[in-house]
């Protein structure tokens, strides 16, 4: 038995229904974040509290995915008014339902028309906070699978990867590679036998855009995953995700079962000749196997060390067949380019950075938390708007983007437009997505040295520049934040910095320079009033004795 | 339930055809190559010396060592000719100012790295990480020592191995795979803590897989295998059995 | 060439087989004495370094304050400073104690491997640095020879190309370990 | 690890083993589900000893040096038996910011350990993780398995106090 549209549209309906029939419905947080703020506390408490006063009939209780503001968790919503209730605990709960049908508790209310959720367009987190994750009706009754459908029944292979060309949708994994060009890249490949795999070893500390929408949204990427395999002629995949992500494998693993029972993975999927099946692989604790080759090592079981390129996955990927791989966001936005077309996706945006970006706002920033923009948002608006500035009174100082591969950028560019080609011009990148606001506290010699000191243990060890090379830019940084730096030290850091950019084997080596060179470039005078001055301006580095000074 | 996922052999590289001929250039002179040769070897075949670590004709590439790097004129990152295939009329440097200087970083970055002490060295003399030194005119390390501390392991009754001289090349490593098939040596930890090991972490002489045939002490290019009993001046290593191993099992 | 070159040369942490190897120029040495004046080292009967020496060859690591002190001062009052063997220019041998804590050397040294009179030195020694370091990680250095020791002909080349007012190209001509 | 021990994991009445077991034959015993089945013996056994080691080297066919060499690779893994309770600091970059290295100094100051150690008494392990994803609540600190946020030194240790002076397990 297969499934058909009129069994899709019935499952949307029926579940339509179900959530109609109530006149409120109380969306409770249950990612990681407000889980950690005892969210699941609360949420039993109303389902407790509801069959206590028996209003099963009147009010719907739902986990949801990620509402966003991370910062004010536990965090819920009351629909049909929208009305956010932020740092709920389990003894408001009996005034909350009191609340139903007349004033909202001002006390707790989080308002909804602040620029955090005004200024936002979602595409990628559209459903994060509306549907519960681990019921694939909910997904189908907000047109889940609606788009896998649309391809396998109505489109070839080769329209598909046309609508994703047209879109120009890039990698949202960080380097920004068009996608539609890599997909056409697999597709072309002659081979019976290709693999796709979803990245979803998000190892940037500071970034955990991937995370969310694997708890809040799962099926979105399984039906991305899909459509892809359909477009480039593969039937396995997998999901390659990190370990410290319990709830996002747990969730990724209740979808694949449902998906499979549903018949939205399996054989014959929609009554056509694709199959299409997904195995989670649960990733270690190695930032390096977010490379792609490395990734595909750690996927057949070995130590997660890149190897040179070419030859690309795209042509010798996993076993050495054709391997499309693409980051967690990226497949993500798959389903509603199908469903609405490329040129709707292509209309939002910059001239050559497409649709919207989600971002981790995080650090020295009032509101942290997960938000979605478009592509040529102003940085200043991300920061003082959505962000809602700094925390107590103090000044801006630099925002970071991308992670350990990004740089710091400071207040001078501002007013410049997120997309690719903007941020690679003041020396730092896009990855994915990760946003460290920081403020006069932070000492940016100290910040170079947390990044390098990452990359060196984050470092594979293969190649001498990398291996060696982190350990010595950490060692310089190191003497230098503890007043120990000779003024010859700033050149030797450039020029390690050059060597690791343009003579290591991978990413991890070529950019793990970028926050050094960008604090460099930015915050020099920072550098001198160390080894000069044996000062810190920010008064973050422990300075040690003259004496022991070398 | 689902069935488990085999894949029984390795697919082939379909993306190079080895038939195709292609011209291009090396330090400005006119070379000619099969499309599967990498500008390494194309270069030894005329006579164009580019220094090499990790690489050793008869074993898979490595491309870690970056010592063979080359500038390919278009391309900002330097590009290492040891894994690196040409492309028709590509023009590459292996002797521009700038190559020589990165070479020459990367290589102190290697004697920075462990305790090369090369006067007390048994192999002082015959190391390929010491002349190396001598060819690309380096004559002192610019970056601070780093000084780790590593053990000395003379359990094997043959061989002894000293990880203050291991450059982590993985020839050792490549050659017991791919030659003798034994597998007993791979790296353990990651990053500046990468070590070669025996088995599981276990000293050499206890080692259950190691056939004891040498191979590995043979192609290190360092001290770091050596044979037991053996002075400085003998200590040569001998790697002819490489090639004449490889010509053996092709033959029809 | 008229002018004479006033030549010191010292030794910290070393063995004196750099200095060895400059007296195996034998002969050679007699020919170039009209043009150097060796104003300071353990060859000569000087007891101060003195100010405005134009080259001065060091052997040895730096392992001691007393060492730091010392190459310190005589930066600052030499021209050229050549770093003269491989413990100079790599630590060599005095370095490789750096693996270990300097208390654990020293009991090693002085108390397990003693027959007589087990004791740790304390008066009259200079105060062991956590690492031997090689001379140019504490001041900078104009020339590196390499070597243990290096070349006699490498010697005789660094001075004569100095003597000829050129700063000596040591690449390709000595090696570590040597 | 002789064949009696081994043939007695094979058919062994203990459950974690069985658990291991069927993870391998979830993946046909290849290799590649090497690292699927270090994080079975893990999430069974706390951690990966040598015997376990040599057992899934043989049961898979990966030679012995390449499963340490990945046991020791990712991060994850640990061949050291975790103490009684675990306290996870996470040293992401927001948390950094916002004063996770001040958290691990007074830890170290007052509990006597660093990152990647147990107490002697093999009651408290302190590990420091790469970025748990609660970067809008940094600094976060896991508790056995409990994430916290908006961390201090003093809120750390007292939970570290409660562990210490009263243990429920007790």
């Amino acid at each position: 038995m297969t499934l058909t549209i009129e069994d899709l549209q019935n499952i949307a309906k029926i579940e339509r229904d179900r959530q109609e029939g109530t006149t409120y419905q109380i969306n409770v947080c249950v990612a990681a974040g407000c889980l950690s703020c005892q969210s699941g506390l609360v949420k039993e408490a109303f389902d407790t509290e509801i069959s206590r006063r028996g209003l099963e009939n009147w009010c719907l209780v739902k986990g949801v995915g990620c509402l966003g503001l991370c910062a004010a968790g536990p965090l819920i919503q009351v629909q049909p008014q929208g009305t956010y209730y932020q740092g709920v605990t389990v003894n408001d709960v009996s005034e909350i339902l009191d609340s139903l049908g007349g004033s909202p508790v001002a006390r707790l209310e989080c308002s909804q028309h602040q620029a955090f959720f005004q200024c936002q367009q979602k595409i990628v987190l559209e459903n994060c906070g509306k549907i519960d994750p681990e019921r694939i009706e909910d997904y189908i009754a907000e047109d889940g699978y609606l788009g896998l459908f649309t391809a396998l029944r109505q489109m070839t292979p080769g329209e598909v990867i046309e609508q994703v060309t047209k879109s120009g949708l890039r990698g949202r994994g960080g380097a920004g590679f068009p996608t539609g060009l890599k997909w056409t890249a697999v597709s072309k490949a002659v081979n019976n036998t290709k693999f796709i795999v979803c990245n979803a070893d998000e190892g940037d500390p500071g970034a955990f855009m991937d995370r969310s929408v694997l708890e809040s949204d799962p099926h979105r990427v399984i039906e991305g995953m899909a459509i892809a395999g359909y477009a480039v002629g593969a039937s396995h995949g997998f999901i390659y995700v990190r370990a410290e992500y319990p709830l996002a494998v747990k969730r990724v693993h209740t979808a694949i079962a449902q998906a499979e029972r549903l018949g939205v993975l399996g054989n014959n999927i929609f009554n056509t000749r694709f199959e299409f099946n997904i195995e989670v692989r649960l990733g270690a604790g190695a930032f390096v196997c977010g490379e792609e080759t490395a990734l595909i090592a750690s996927i057949e079981g070995r130590h997660g060390r890149p190897r040179p390129r070419p030859p690309f996955p795209a042509e010798f990927g996993l076993w050495g067949f054709p391997t499309l791989i693409n980051n967690v966001e990226t497949f993500a936005n798959i389903a509603p380019i199908i469903r609405r077309g490329g040129e709707w996706f292509a209309g939002i945006g910059t001239e050559k950075s497409k649709g919207t970006k989600v971002f981790a706002l995080a650090g020295r920033v009032n509101n942290t938390g997960l938000i979605e923009v478009p592509m040529g948002t102003r940085l200043r608006d991300i920061v003082f708007e959505i962000g809602g500035g700094i925390p107590g009174d103090k000044r801006f100082k630099a925002v970071q983007t991308g992670g350990p591969s990004g740089g710091c950028i400071p207040e001078e560019h501002l007013d410049m437009p997120v997309d690719y080609e903007s941020l690679a011009a003041v020396g730092s990148i896009m990855g994915s997505g990760g946003m460290i606001i920081m403020d006069e506290t932070s000492c940016m010699v100290d910040v170079a040295q947390f990044f390098m000191e990452f990359c060196m243990s984050e470092s594979c060890g293969k190649c001498v520049p990398c291996r060696v090379g982190t350990t010595q830019i950490y060692h310089l940084l190191h003497k230098i934040s503890g007043g120990q730096g000779k003024p010859s030290d700033i050149e030797t850091l450039g020029e390690l910095c050059d060597l690791l950019k343009n003579t290591s084997l991978c990413g991890l080596g070529q950019t793990a320079p970028n926050p050094v060179i960008s604090t460099l470039k930015y915050f020099k005078d920072e550098y001198k009033a160390h080894i000069r001055d044996k000062n810190c301006p920010a008064g973050a580095c422990r300075m040690q004795a003259p004496e022991e000074a070398l | 339930m689902k069935k488990p996922l085999r894949v029984d052999e390795r697919s082939l590289r379909a993306d190079v055809n080895p038939v195709r001929l292609l011209t291009f250039k090396i330090d400005d002179r006119d070379v000619s190559a099969r499309a599967d040769e990498t500008i390494l070897t194309v270069a030894r075949q005329n006579g164009i010396k580019i220094p090499t670590l990790c690489h050793m004709e008869g074993l898979s590439e490595h491309g870690a060592c970056r010592l063979c790097i080359v500038e390919v004129k278009g391309m900002s990152r330097l590009m290492p000719s040891c894994v690196t295939l040409p492309r028709q009329d590509m023009e590459v440097l292996t002797k521009s100012d700038r190559v020589l200087d990165y070479r020459r970083k990367i290589l102190e970055l290697i004697f920075s790295e462990r305790n090369h002490v090369c006067s007390v060295c048994v192999t002082n003399g015959h190391c390929d990480l010491q002349a190396l030194a001598v060819e690309m005119g380096m004559t002192h390390v610019r970056y601070d020592y780093i000084y780790p501390t590593h053990p000395i392991d003379a359990t094997h009754p043959r061989f002894s191995v000293d990880h203050n001289r291991c450059v982590l090349c993985l020839r050792c490593v490549r050659v017991c795979d791919e030659i003798e098939g034994a597998h007993t040596w791979d790296v353990m930890n990651r990053g500046i803590s990468s070590k070669v090991i025996t088995d599981l972490n276990q000293p050499w002489g206890s080692s259950e897989t190691c056939t004891g045939c040498g191979k590995c002490v043979q192609v290190c290019p360092t001290g770091a295998l050596s044979e037991k009993g053996k002075s400085v001046a003998e200590m040569v290593k001998r790697r002819q059995f490489l090639p004449y191993l490889q010509m053996m099992r092709h033959r029809e | 060439m008229s002018k004479v070159l006033r030549i010191a040369t010292t030794w910290l942490d070393g063995c004196s087989g750099c200095h060895m190897s400059f007296l195996d120029l034998d002969e050679r040495l007699a020919d170039m004495a009209p043009h150097i004046e060796m104003v300071y080292g353990p060859l000569v009967d000087a007891k101060v370094f003195p100010e405005g020496v134009d080259v001065t060859l060091v052997e040895g690591a730096v392992a001691t304050d007393e060492d730091k002190k010392k190459i310190r001062m005589i930066r600052d009052r030499s021209y050229i400073l050549v770093s003269f063997g491989d413990c100079a220019v790599t630590a060599n041998v005095p370095g490789m104690r750096n693996q270990f804590k300097v208390k654990d050397v020293m009991k090693r040294g002085y108390l397990e491997n003693s027959s007589q009179n087990p004791e740790l030195p304390s008066i009259g020694v200079p105060h062991l640095l956590d690492r031997a370091r090689p001379v140019h990680e504490f001041v900078s250095v104009d020339v590196f020879l390499p070597g243990c020791p290096p070349p006699t002909e490498a010697i005789l080349y660094t001075i004569s190309e100095l003597l000829a007012g050129r700063v000596p190209d040591l690449k390709g001509k000595a090696r570590f370990g040597a | 690890m002789d064949e009696q021990m081994q043939s007695a994991m094979k058919s062994t009445e203990d459950r974690r083993w069985r658990l291991v077991n069927r993870t391998m034959r979830l993946h046909g015993h290849e290799p590649h589900a090497l690292i699927e089945t270090l994080h079975a013996v893990q999430e069974h056994f706390g951690f990966l000893d040598l015997d376990a080691l040599k057992y899934v080297s043989q049961a898979l066919r990966v030679p012995l040096s390449r499963t340490y060499g990945v046991a020791t690779f990712y991060h994850h893994f640990t061949l050291k038996p975790p103490g009684e309770h675990t306290c996870v600091v996470c040293k992401g970059t927001a948390c950094y910011i916002g004063g996770a290295s001040g958290i691990l100094d007074d830890f170290e100051k007052t509990v006597g350990i660093g990152p990647g150690q147990t107490t002697p008494d093999g009651k408290i392990s302190l590990v420091t993780a790469r970025c748990l994803g609660s970067c809008g609540l940094a600094p976060a600190v896991v508790f056995d398995g409990e994430v916290c946020g908006r961390m201090t030194s003093e809120a750390v240790l007292e939970r570290i106090r409660r562990w210490t002076d009263h243990d429920p397990d007790d």
